[in-house]
């Protein structure tokens, strides 16, 4: 533990300046707001351990390239935290649920763990159709959810800007929304390539892929008004056969193709279009690409677009600079012998601010705190992770800056790496909306 | 061309805007056409079979296919991608055995009791087998997705009026066209075949003239068996195989049994080509509506003629 | 004197047991079983009248999702498109309306036929319902469903109520009296001339078109009352589960309706109901002692198809005739 | 009241009935007779509508049903029972009746309150019964009557829809011998208590002769003989038909 402080006491002298302002904004904004919590008198620690419940993808194709790694890094850091003594001397009970099975089996799950399981906290949900169903209930049960990594922006979002914020007392996404994947690689796409005539869209056909398309698109409108759409397909999630749509891509002739396909269905696209020769004239610009050079192999196509939704990436920050993310992708692939994935430094996320909203809540309020002490904490939190650093904001949402490169074939990985000459990393302010804008309306009110 | 959506307000057409289109990919849409309806074909001639003689819709039939499905992955990934192509290919051959044995099974412990009983034994029965093929894949396959592109990697690409294309697809639909010649001729030419075909026929009268009805029964339901488990093996090399795999196609083949007409094995080639092509063309032209035309389709048909094209 | 003999049935005494079992069961079960049980109670509904037409009238429909998901879908969008009328008078009856219309087109369609083909049709109908619904995402909201809030009643919003304590509270009440004036009715549909009527056609459809019943148009009633019972159990459900998906009319969930039909026995009026609930329970402690909880239903399935194909409550009634049977030959 | 004229009936090349040509009158009893195959069941058929006429006329009360629908024709007052029993078997006798009071009284589409309330319609089904004479099997279940018993339960279900005019099609066949007469008994006593005019199929010459006014024989599909039974049974060719016999 001590040492790992002292590494950040180093980072703080080299890192960027916009982390510290925003770390210290993090800070200052965590200290200032609870302060009815702070009156409470000393309160028990129970003993028994707290029930943790950790939701992800363990089986169906999202499974293996995408849920496992998630759930692994959940593993490993409850474990890493049991060592340093858990969470204010409670130990972590990780319990484990897998988020197949579509929409209607997670709402019934989350009722179970909530009334009859009676958990501490829920940290999961990896499909933002899941997130909408499943956040709305925190508040409607009285139970504290964690999203960790679905992506839709409408999620905390209201019907009109200015919205009223938090949208759910005790529902929380510890991660910055898909505007920073698009809004990221619209920004890209404007700086390098600057003349490209068209673009499609094939993205899954559920919020998830929706939202991201509206978003991109919202985006080129403004940076690119000369780029045409030239068509976007909208396969279901976890289709198997991708063939029709990749001819029809072909046909549509685009310049570059936005996909917020994740997990499965990416890595099953990527292998069905090198097989009909996809990449021979199209670029892709994947909104959430980072996880799949490694799962696909040496076979990756190069020069393809690929933003880390968020930093997260296990050459960035890079190593020498910020040891945190050294330790981690070091423990997580001497563990499961694979490099993390951004699911993993999602999962990190999650877990990290539980573990800080709790244990400052529980240093105000002298005991353990209740739910609605933790989910006020939280707001205003800001705390590294492996990545950089994470804020949580009045709108219970999470900010980050957003990375984005070119794949590219390198000796020293089987597998295509974002090319480091080529890296784009956009700071938080300019892909996240302020508190309280809808992002639609955000990026339509930009001056040009 | 770009019109600011606001999220809350986005009439569905919307999205769906004039697909720029190259004329000279035609060719490929209707090739993709033909290699969907190739497994299609494939999946829903064996659900017709077992219709015909048996009067059994096999609710479960997508789970056979699922299994093939997996074995093969299984099979291919065991001798590894490199394997050369004399393993690799043979390999295929082990998803439609597994197929056939579980339906051996399934026909001998589930189906066989269900001869003399009501429609909705028959169905439940099979619905039951559905839930319980699920599980036991995941069971011994494990719940992950499995990849075996080995098969489709090896044979590369060929190009088609300048636009490139995979060879194994061709591949497919060439063995789909054996497989439906040599069933046709099967049913034509050999005894057994035209005994099944009398069954499908007029089952009383067979039943009077004497014929084996619970033998050749099974026969048919493991040669129905043993096609889903074939197609699904076909499939695997470009598609991983994953849990609820079985479903769509299921569906797709019951569309197939709709347009086509129960029971009648013309009907099935026929019914998969409309599906094929209209799934194909449907997403290369209409790809917000591609899976509601074909329902829209099989329930035009089933109104004007509920017996299906090819139905008695 | 009649009313006492009345009340003096043993047959009274049960129901009387059973109904005051109902109205305080909020004080035995632990809130999540109770949830369970409305759940139960909703598929009960369903269960009621996807009998009618397997049980009554002989035909057996593959896709009654069609018209559960009509009912939940129309309150569902009454909450997106009309929020103003978010009230429990309004929304059944708009549930109860739109179930009457898919159904009486779809029935129209389907009651040309029996048998299989009736199954298949009914089957392709409620997909190509749940494909409509799945892929025009901005009407529906795709596969994400739709938020289903907590309805007001005749102006009385349930302000700052949890869910739970709407559903402990007033709502299990009020889902109860629907419940019971559903069975009610039932009893009195199928013990009716028209009952009566369907069933003649279920036995024998020839003589019944003999003695001068128009079997094909009956056969629509039929499909049109259970379609409006699906629709009804729809919009119940939506408001216990807070959130539509289209799952509901997937074929899949079809087969669940049936499944729980014959759990309990289609022969006996109550069969359908004792099914739906035990099926809830099921398939939830199913779900969350094991992960293989599909093959636990599927082998129940199995089982009962071929080991106690009357059902459970069709059983139970075979013994209870069998004993009171075997009583009555021993006083003679 | 029953008009049949110039009667065709083909299925596919075959012709079943040439040009046949008879009439029934008000309350008269007639029998059709006829070796197997003659086409007295496709006639019947023909007259309830079951099949489809290829050519000629069907006047029933002067008006012409060749191509009105069986309900039609059920509604106008023409009633058949089946040579094969066909019954509602998963409900009681007594059912089996009341359905058809319901539909003769338009009840069929009552739907709330149980078919016990109708009390009226529940005694005339009682009564239908005793003249039968099967009133003490009310709660069976059909598939536990005898055959005697089935036949005249059928038989009754067709009188119980108030018709004018009954087809019986063998409504002793399968019927032990020593009950045939009881049967007939008492569906004639019955038909002739309602004044009903019946067109009998029979085999059994002595029944034809003891029960019916008139007889109508069916050979190769047309009626070669048509008159009181006595009368008949001299004719040659009716011996010839009937019996083989060569005069």
């Amino acid at each position: 533990m001590s040492k790992r402080k002292m590494d950040r006491r180093q980072f703080l002298k080299s890192a960027g300046a916009a982390g510290i302002a925003l770390g210290a904004a993090g800070v200052s904004g965590g200290y200032l707001r609870p302060k009815k919590a702070a009156a409470a008198k000393k309160r028990p620690i129970p003993k028994e351990p707290i029930k943790l419940a950790a939701i992800s993808f363990l089986t169906g194709a999202a499974a293996a390239p995408f849920g496992i790694p998630g759930m692994n890094t959940y593993k490993m850091m409850a474990e890493e935290y049991n060592k340093q003594g858990g969470i204010l001397g409670r130990k972590i009970d990780l319990l484990s649920y897998d988020e197949a099975g579509g929409v209607d089996a997670q709402v019934k799950l989350c009722r179970k763990l909530i009334l009859d399981e009676r958990v501490d906290v829920i940290l999961g949900y990896i499909s933002s159709a899941d997130c909408k169903a499943i956040l709305p209930l925190s508040d409607e049960l009285g139970g504290l959810i964690m999203a960790y990594d679905c992506g839709t922006h409408v999620l905390m979002e209201g019907d009109a800007s200015p919205y009223k914020v938090p949208k759910y007392t005790l529902g929380f996404r510890t991660k910055a929304h898909l505007g920073i994947d698009n809004v990221g690689l619209a920004l890209f796409i404007k700086k390098y390539l600057p003349n490209i005539k068209s673009v499609a869209g094939i993205n899954p056909d559920y919020a998830w892929g929706r939202d991201s398309w509206l978003i991109f698109e919202t985006t080129m409108k403004k940076l690119m008004p000369q780029v045409k759409v030239v068509g976007t397909w909208w396969p279901p999630l976890f289709t198997t056969d991708y063939t029709a749509h990749i001819s029809a891509l072909m046909g549509a002739q685009p310049d570059v193709v936005h996909s917020a396909l994740w997990g499965g269905d990416a890595v099953t696209f990527t292998k069905q279009a090198l097989g009909m020769g996809f990449f021979e004239k199209i670029k892709m610009a994947w909104s959430r690409g980072e996880p799949y050079p490694q799962e696909v192999g040496k076979e990756y196509p190069e020069e393809q677009i690929i933003c880390c939704a968020g930093t997260h990436y296990f050459l960035y920050p890079p190593h020498d600079k910020w040891p945190l993310n050294k330790w981690f992708v070091e423990d997580y692939t001497r563990r499961y012998g694979k490099y993390p994935t951004y699911p993993c430094y999602h999962a990190y996320q999650a877990i990290a601010t539980y573990k800080h909203a709790a244990e400052r809540a529980g240093a105000l309020v002298g005991g353990w705190p209740t739910i609605e002490e933790i989910s006020e904490v939280a707001v205003g939190l800001s705390i590294e992770t492996p990545s950089g650093h994470l804020m949580i904001r009045e709108d219970h949402n999470g900010v980050e800056d957003v990375l984005v490169g070119f794949s590219k074939r390198v000796s020293d990985f089987p597998f295509p790496i974002l090319d480091p000459n080529r890296l784009e990393v956009f700071p938080a302010h300019m892909v996240n909306p302020p508190v309280g804008i809808r992002t639609v309306d955000w990026i339509n009110g930009w001056r040009a | 061309m770009f019109v600011t959506p606001s999220y809350s307000s986005i009439p569905f057409a919307k999205s769906s805007r004039v697909v720029q289109r190259n004329e000279k990919m035609w060719p490929i849409y209707i090739l993709n056409g033909l290699y969907f309806a190739a497994f299609i074909f494939l999946i829903s001639l064996g659900l017709n079979i077992i219709l015909g003689v048996m009067g059994v819709l096999n609710l479960a039939h997508g789970s056979l296919y699922a299994t093939g499905a997996f074995m093969a992955a299984w099979t291919i990934v065991a001798l590894d991608e490199g394997a050369s192509i004399f393993l690799i290919y043979p390999a295929l051959l082990t998803g439609a055995v597994i197929a056939a044995i579980f339906g051996l099974f399934m026909e001998y412990f589930l189906i066989r009791p269900m001869y003399k009983r009501a429609l909705e034994y028959q169905l439940l029965i099979t619905f039951g087998a559905l839930l319980l093929f699920e599980d036991v894949i995941k069971m011994i396959w494990g719940g992950e997705a499995l990849y075996a592109s080995g098969p489709f990697d090896v044979l590369g690409r060929i190009h088609i009026l300048g636009n490139p294309y995979p060879l194994y697809f061709l591949f497919v639909m060439i063995l789909a066209v054996v497989v439906g010649i040599s069933i046709w001729l099967f049913m034509v030419k050999t005894k057994i075949g035209v005994m099944l075909r009398a069954i499908s026929l007029d089952r009383e009268m067979a039943t009077a003239m004497g014929l084996k009805i619970d033998k050749l029964g099974t026969f048919a339901f493991v040669l129905g068996a043993a096609l889903a488990g074939f197609a699904g093996a076909l499939v695997v090399p470009t598609t991983p195989a994953l849990l609820g795999f079985g479903m769509e196609p299921l569906i797709l083949a019951f569309i197939v049994v709709v347009i086509g007409g129960l029971g009648s094995l013309k009907g099935a080639l026929v019914g998969s080509l409309v599906v094929g092509q209209t799934r194909s063309i449907g997403i290369a032209l209409f790809p917000e509506i591609e899976l509601a035309v074909l329902f829209l389709i099989a329930t035009v048909i089933l109104v004007v003629r509920p017996q299906g094209l090819f139905g008695r | 004197m009649a009313l006492k003999r009345f009340l003096m049935r043993p047959r009274f005494i049960i129901y009387a047991v059973v109904i005051l079992g109902f109205v305080f069961l909020p004080r035995l079960l632990s809130t999540f079983n109770l949830i369970l049980f409305e759940y139960g109670l909703t598929f009960a509904i369903v269960a009621l009248g996807f009998n009618l037409l397997l049980g009554y009238t002989g035909l057996l429909s593959f896709g009654h999702g069609a018209y559960f998901a009509a009912g939940a879908y129309g309150v569902a969008m009454t909450a997106k498109y009309f929020p103003a009328h978010f009230s429990l008078e309004i929304l059944i009856p708009a549930a109860l309306l739109v179930s009457l219309i898919i159904s009486a087109i779809f029935g129209f369609v389907c009651v040309r036929h029996t048998r299989i083909f009736f199954s298949i049709l009914a089957l392709a109908l409620s997909m190509l319902l749940y494909a409509l619904v799945f892929k025009f995402y901005h009407v529906t909201g795709g596969s994400d469903g739709l938020y289903v809030k907590i309805p007001s009643v005749f102006g009385y919003t349930f302000e700052g109520v949890r869910r739970p304590q709407f559903l402990m509270g007033f709502y299990y009440y009020f889902l109860l009296g629907v419940f019971f004036a559903a069975l009610i009715l039932m009893k009195g549909i199928v013990s009716s001339p028209f009952g009566k009527a369907l069933q003649a056609i279920r036995d024998n459809e020839v003589r019944a078109e003999l003695i001068g019943i128009r079997v094909r148009r009956y056969r629509l009633y039929a499909f049109i009352i259970s379609g409006m019972y699906a629709g009804l159990g729809g919009a119940l459900w939506s408001f216990v589960n807070g959130h539509v998906t289209p799952d509901v009319a997937h074929w899949v969930f079809s087969g669940e309706i049936v499944y729980m039909t014959l759990l309990g026995g289609f022969a006996v009026l109550a069969g359908p109901v004792v099914g739906a609930l035990i099926f809830t329970f099921l398939k939830l402690y199913a779900m969350g002692s094991t992960e293989y909880w599909m093959l636990i239903i599927g082998a129940t399935l199995i089982i009962l198809v071929l080991v106690l194909p009357a059902g459970i409550a069709g059983g139970f009634a075979k013994l209870v005739a069998k004993i009171s049977q075997h009583f009555a030959t021993r006083a003679a | 009241m029953l008009k049949v004229t110039r009667l065709v009936k083909d299925f596919g090349k075959a012709r079943i009935i040439y040009p046949t040509t008879f009439e029934v009158k008000r309350d008269e009893i007639v029998s059709l007779v006829g070796p197997n195959g003659a086409g007295k069941t496709t006639l019947v058929n023909l007259i309830s509508g079951h099949v489809k006429v290829t050519g000629g006329k069907i006047e029933f009360l002067e008006r012409d049903i060749t191509y009105a629908s069986p309900y039609h024709r059920i509604k106008m007052g023409i009633a058949r029972n089946f040579q094969i029993t066909n019954l509602f078997d998963n409900s009681t006798v007594l059912d089996n009746i009341r359905i058809c009071l319901f539909s003769v009284y338009g009840k069929i589409k009552r739907g709330i309150l149980p078919a016990t309330h109708y009390k009226a319609i529940t005694e005339e089904a009682a009564e239908v019964l005793d003249t039968f004479g099967i009133g003490d099997k009310k709660e069976v279940f059909p598939g536990n009557l005898s055959e005697g018993d089935k036949k005249v339960l059928d038989t009754a279900m067709a009188f119980a829809l108030k018709s004018k005019f009954l087809l019986l099609d063998e409504p002793t066949s399968g019927v032990a011998t020593g009950d045939k007469f009881k049967v007939m008994d008492t569906i004639i006593s019955a038909i002739k208590k309602e004044r009903m005019a019946c067109l009998i199929i029979e085999h059994d010459m002595d029944i034809v002769s003891d029960y019916t006014d008139r007889v109508l024989v069916l050979a190769e599909g047309t009626i070669i003989a048509d008159g009181k039974p006595k009368e008949i049974m001299e004719q040659s060719n009716v011996k010839e038909v009937l019996f083989g016999v060569k005069a």
